[in-house]
């Protein structure tokens, strides 16, 4: 019988990094070295522990790493309250790669790129920023807004100040939400530091994080004059097949496994507000 | 049209039955047919419909997909699958028999679900046109007759005979199979059957159920119905409707310890269900209301938006039967319709 | 019923910690022997048994359940173990009217001073399940050990 | 009966006694009302049915709905009457937000048993002297109204409403039925007879949950069969087992609870006896503990919260029937 998504391959942890107090960042290989699959920028896997549960988590890594993947998880149910407690050479099943991808080699081909994320969801982008980097011929100016609660809560703070921040060709603009000591940088809420900062509307723009932050978001890149056609972001929802199939994840007819996760605002426009 | 009479369709049966597994609805208790595997002196029941649906055949409740040896850090995956025997469902009504070409949009669609190809490859269904329609019954307005089933092959009783129509590659074999036990029959008699049941067909309380408002065109304003709220005031949350319907394919999978290892299986899952949607840091259907409307949602807007316009619904009347409190997909088609 | 000898049942017993766990205690310093096929759970009193343990217990593998608390009368926290007993009673009753050997199912008060009493209780138990062989009617089958 | 009760519901909504009316909706046959809350005389006039065929027990929804601005006006049978007070005594209900009218209850008819005749495309059903007339597409049929009668209601345990704020027609009593007959000639069975029975039953389980969704004693906000962190949550039985386990637990959750108002049973797609289970329990106590019944009163202390020094040990399943 021919191979089913549905039966897990195995890959084993090969270095776990503590991020931020609840995100930790978990390096994957297939047994035998290298990576269990290939991906693109913006594309999840499923990662199970059996007997424990099974979830969807976004690669973090870009695909032009040809040895590892990662992952980088925040800690807030039964199954990340798991992955937290396991150690290096820790096996884990993982399927994938699912849902579509960041258009890199095609929308977003020479555009000037304006990457937003909030807390956490720097996990999906830090994939397309680092496919970026690593392609930079390809695009044109590159500008990424991260804030996070706290200076603690920035996760891969370290890649951020000792490789994007000296890179030439990036513009870094790092906000918390509060003062704190030991921070000089921006202090305030992303949505109203990207309005402060006021980008060119020629940019595409990516953006991720808390729902509340897309929403105010949004509605500032539209101040700017962005349209929405302009601004992609990723989604997530409860999954158990990855393939369309359970039947859990659609918003309106899209499946945000198989149709997404990644979408531009002007196609989730079209879909019933359920999410 | 090849035939067999009435009083040896049991010796059809014990023939079919020597040479792979069969299945046919069988009478329980009164008026609650059930498939059961076939044994030597069972009577087809008359009933016009089993309970359950026939999804279960290619589909089934639960099912095993894999299991784990966990030995510390290790994990082994172990592939469970087992090429399935050959086996005959027959009996099956019209409604049931296209809601396999719509579980197969579901299932066989890349990447193809091995679990569900396997018994589908396996499997030949034989069904039976209706004579005695109920008065839940509306599969003519997805457009099936009940009087001409699809399948692999379609049976056809004027009373006295049984008479047979391959309609696939599948179906020519399995009459070729037992050919030796058919003859020729004369078919005007069954001609008049079938008409006659065209003539109920449209005498019947639901016939004029109209789908024109429903589509994947009509996505947002049926989303945004205000009607949602009271047609789903009632709604218990159960899982009946789904069980009993033969398209409803959503599923969940689970992982369960034996003590000997882990076993991952799927099972039926329903989309009313509280835990559905639920994540460790909320759920996006929160009351009754969003549960609801996603399953006839599902059935009249984002099925056929994904499906060329094929509804996901066939009409066969379970969940109007079924339903504790009589909530069904004919009432919500009715009140939200554009009249 | 045809017996089989070799066959050594896997008893369950859930022990209220005041008492009867304290009693099976007493009966090992004591060097009374019982059977080793009883496997103790330490409830912190027997009312803390909910049903949903007994009917795991048989579902991975127990052939045979007993509870242990202190006599009326006499619980830790004054009323515990009369309330284990109307639940109990319920719940054995409704497992023998679905059919399943009321043998398996039994409740003993045992003191913390009884430990002769605790070593007979279980002789006695494991020799009654023993007589029923194992557990067919309320277990998993996916449980059961290849 | 149906006039007479849209007319005092209008009553009420018009002089602001109550703002919401539970009853029940008319649907697409004959057969199939649906439980719903109306707020003007208009829907009522249009919508509201009250006949033979009305049999569902309103009074789970009054837990939300009593939850909710205004007072509701619910129309409860007295069977419903006992599951309203349990529910009120179990501080689910808030008392004060309903206004409830008893009205006389069945015996209601089960479309079901009408169906297990053989009788198909139903179109009518007229009640004429106790003889059921049945217009369907294939022709009339006539049955005894007896035999239609829904199980639950062939062995009614009371005619009496145990709350109300005021009638429509006359109370009745508390009556002796037979209801505990079938328990009785199971227990009368032997272990391996009785195995059998509920196997053959329970295995017909789907797990829909109707059986737990439609029950008023079963309102927990979150099941422990939908809890994950509670090790037994199962959406399909994968094993007999856990077919066993669910219909047990549930029955125990309900021990002592339970006012037999035989929904379970009613609701079932699978035709499972799940009220036995039940009665087995309310038998159980009776015999045990004394008599009571779930939902006559809101003061009495429930019997699995009770105790009494002299109770019998559980030894005493032992002791009785067979083996």
């Amino acid at each position: 019988m021919n191979n089913d998504t549905l039966i897990p391959l195995i890959g084993v942890v090969t270095d776990i990094r503590q991020d931020t107090p609840d995100v930790k960042t978990f390096r994957v290989n297939a047994l035998e070295g290298g990576k269990v699959f290939e991906h693109m920028p913006g594309q999840c896997a499923m990662l199970s522990i059996p007997g424990v549960g099974e979830g969807m988590f976004s690669i973090t890594s870009s695909p032009t790493n040809k040895e590892f993947m990662e992952f980088s998880i925040k800690k807030c149910g039964c199954l990340t309250t798991w992955l937290h407690e396991m150690e290096v050479g820790q096996q884990i099943t993982i399927r994938g790669p699912y849902g579509n991808y960041f258009p890199v080699e095609t929308e977003l081909k020479g555009k000037d790129l304006l990457f937003i994320a909030g807390g956490i969801g720097l996990a999906p982008l830090r994939s397309v920023i680092n496919y970026v980097r690593d392609n930079r011929s390809n695009y044109g100016e590159v500008q990424i807004v991260y804030g996070s609660r706290s200076k603690d809560d920035l996760v891969d703070y370290q890649e951020i100040i000792s490789e994007w921040q000296d890179d030439p060709n990036i513009q870094v603009n790092l906000t918390i939400d509060n003062p704190q000591e030991g921070w000089d940088g921006h202090v305030g809420f992303v949505p109203n530091y990207v309005k402060e900062l006021n980008p060119s509307t020629n940019k595409t723009v990516l953006v991720c994080g808390p729902p509340i932050m897309i929403k105010f978001t949004l509605a500032g890149l539209k101040e700017l004059g962005f349209t929405e056609t302009q601004v992609y972001t990723t989604m997530e929802l409860r999954m158990k097949c990855g393939v369309g199939k359970c039947g859990r994840c659609n918003i309106g007819h899209k499946y945000v496994c198989k149709d997404g996760p990644v979408f531009r605002f002007d196609q989730l426009d079209e879909l019933p507000d359920e999410y | 049209m090849l035939k067999i009479s009435a009083d040896r369709l049991n010796d059809l049966f014990n023939r079919i039955a020597s040479e792979q597994t069969l299945y046919i609805p069988v009478d329980h208790e009164p008026n609650t047919a059930e498939y059961r595997k076939y044994e030597d002196g069972m009577k087809l029941s008359e009933s016009l419909n089993t309970v359950r649906s026939a999804k279960d055949f290619f589909f089934p409740q639960t099912e095993n997909l894999a299991e784990f040896k966990v030995e510390g850090k290790n994990i082994e995956v172990k592939d469970i699958r087992e090429e399935s025997g050959d086996f005959v469902v027959f009996g099956v009504r019209a409604c049931d028999a296209r809601s396999f070409s719509i579980l197969d949009k579901v299932f066989l669609s890349e990447p193809v679900d091995s679990f569900y190809k396997n018994r589908r490859d396996h499997g030949t269904i034989i069904t039976m046109a209706c004579t005695r329609p109920a008065e839940t019954c509306f599969c003519t307005a997805f457009g099936i007759d009940p009087t001409t089933p699809e399948g692999d092959v379609a049976v056809f009783s004027d009373g006295k005979d049984y008479f047979f129509l391959d309609c696939t590659e599948k179906g020519k074999k399995f009459i070729e199979s037992v050919s030796d036990m058919l003859e020729d029959g004369d078919t005007s008699e069954l001609e008049a059957v079938r008409e006659k049941t065209r003539g109920i067909m449209k005498k019947l309380p639901l016939a004029g159920l109209k789908t024109d408002s429903f589509g994947g065109d009509k996505l947002n304003e049926l989303f945004n119905s205000p009607k949602w709220a009271e047609l789903s005031e009632s709604c218990l949350g159960c899982g009946t409707c789904t069980f009993v319907c033969p398209t409803c394919q959503c599923y969940d999978i689970r992982d369960f310890n034996t003590g000997n290892g882990i076993r991952r299986f799927r099972c039926w899952d329903s989309c009313m269900y509280s835990d559905f949607t639920k994540m460790a840091h909320g759920n996006p259907r929160i009351s009754q209301l969003e549960r609801f409307r996603q399953r006839f949602m599902h059935k009249l807007v984002y099925f056929p938006a994904n499906n060329d316009g094929e509804f996901g619904c066939v009409g066969c009347g379970r969940c109007l039967s079924r339903c504790p409190v009589s909530m069904n997909i004919v009432k919500v088609m009715k009140t939200l319709e554009v009249k | 019923m045809q017996v089989n000898e070799n066959f050594e049942p896997v008893i369950v017993a859930f022990c209220c910690n005041w008492c009867s766990y304290a009693g099976a205690d007493l009966s090992g310093t004591n060097r009374l022997n019982y059977p080793a096929n009883v496997k103790i759970i330490r409830v912190p009193c027997s009312c803390r048994v909910n049903p949903m343990f007994i009917l795991r217990a048989f579902q991975r593998g127990a052939d045979g359940v007993i509870i242990c608390g202190c006599h009326p009368g006499d619980c830790h926290y004054t009323s515990g173990n009369y309330f284990t007993r109307r639940r109990i009673t319920l719940l054995y009753s409704m497992l023998d009217f679905l059919g399943i050997e009321r043998s398996r199912t039994r409740l003993e008060w045992v003191s913390a001073a009884e430990g002769a009493k605790f070593a007979a209780v279980m002789e006695q138990f494991v020799s009654d399940v023993k007589k029923l062989g194992p557990n067919r009617r309320l277990e998993d089958l996916r449980c059961r050990k290849q | 009966m149906q006039e007479a009760m849209i007319k005092r519901a209008a009553q009420l909504l018009a002089d602001g006694t109550v703002n919401r009316v539970m009853g029940w909706k008319r649907g697409e046959f004959v057969y199939d009302t649906t439980p719903a809350v109306f707020t003007t005389a208009d829907e009522l006039e249009k919508e509201f049915v009250c006949d033979d065929f009305t049999q569902a027990n309103l009074s789970k929804y009054l837990v939300k709905e009593s939850r909710k601005e205004g007072k509701i006006l619910a129309f409860l049978k007295p069977c419903d009457t006992y599951s309203f007070n349990q529910l009120v005594k179990e501080h689910r209900i808030i008392r004060e937000n309903v206004y409830v009218i008893g009205i006389p209850g069945g015996p209601k008819l089960d479309i079901e048993k009408i169906k297990a005749k053989g009788i198909t495309g139903i179109l009518s059903v007229e009640n004429e002297n106790y003889t059921l007339k049945i217009e369907t597409l294939y022709g009339t049929e006539t049955m005894p109204f007896y035999e239609a009668v829904s199980g639950k209601c062939s062995s009614c345990k009371s005619r009496k409403h145990v709350a109300y704020d005021e009638l429509i027609g006359e109370d009745g009593e508390v009556l002796e039925p037979n209801r505990f007959d079938m328990v009785e000639k199971l227990e009368n069975m032997t272990s391996q007879e009785r195995y059998d029975f509920w196997r053959g039953e329970l295995s017909k389980c789907i797990r829909c949950n109707a059986c737990r969704n439609v029950c008023p004693a079963c309102t927990c906000e979150n099941c422990v069969f939908d809890n994950p962190k509670s090790g037994i949550d199962q959406k399909a039985a994968a094993d007999s087992f856990e077919e066993n386990m669910f219909h047990i637990i549930r029955a125990f959750h309900v021990a002592g609870r339970c006012t037999d108002c035989g929904e379970c049973s009613r609701v079932c797609p699978q035709n499972i006896p799940l009220h036995l289970l039940n009665r087995k329990f309310i038998k159980d106590i009776n015999e045990l503990y004394g008599e009571y019944q779930a939902g006559a009163d809101t003061t009495s202390k429930a019997p699995l919260n009770d105790y009494r020094a002299d109770d019998c040990e559980p030894s005493v399943v032992h002791e009785r029937g067979v083996e």
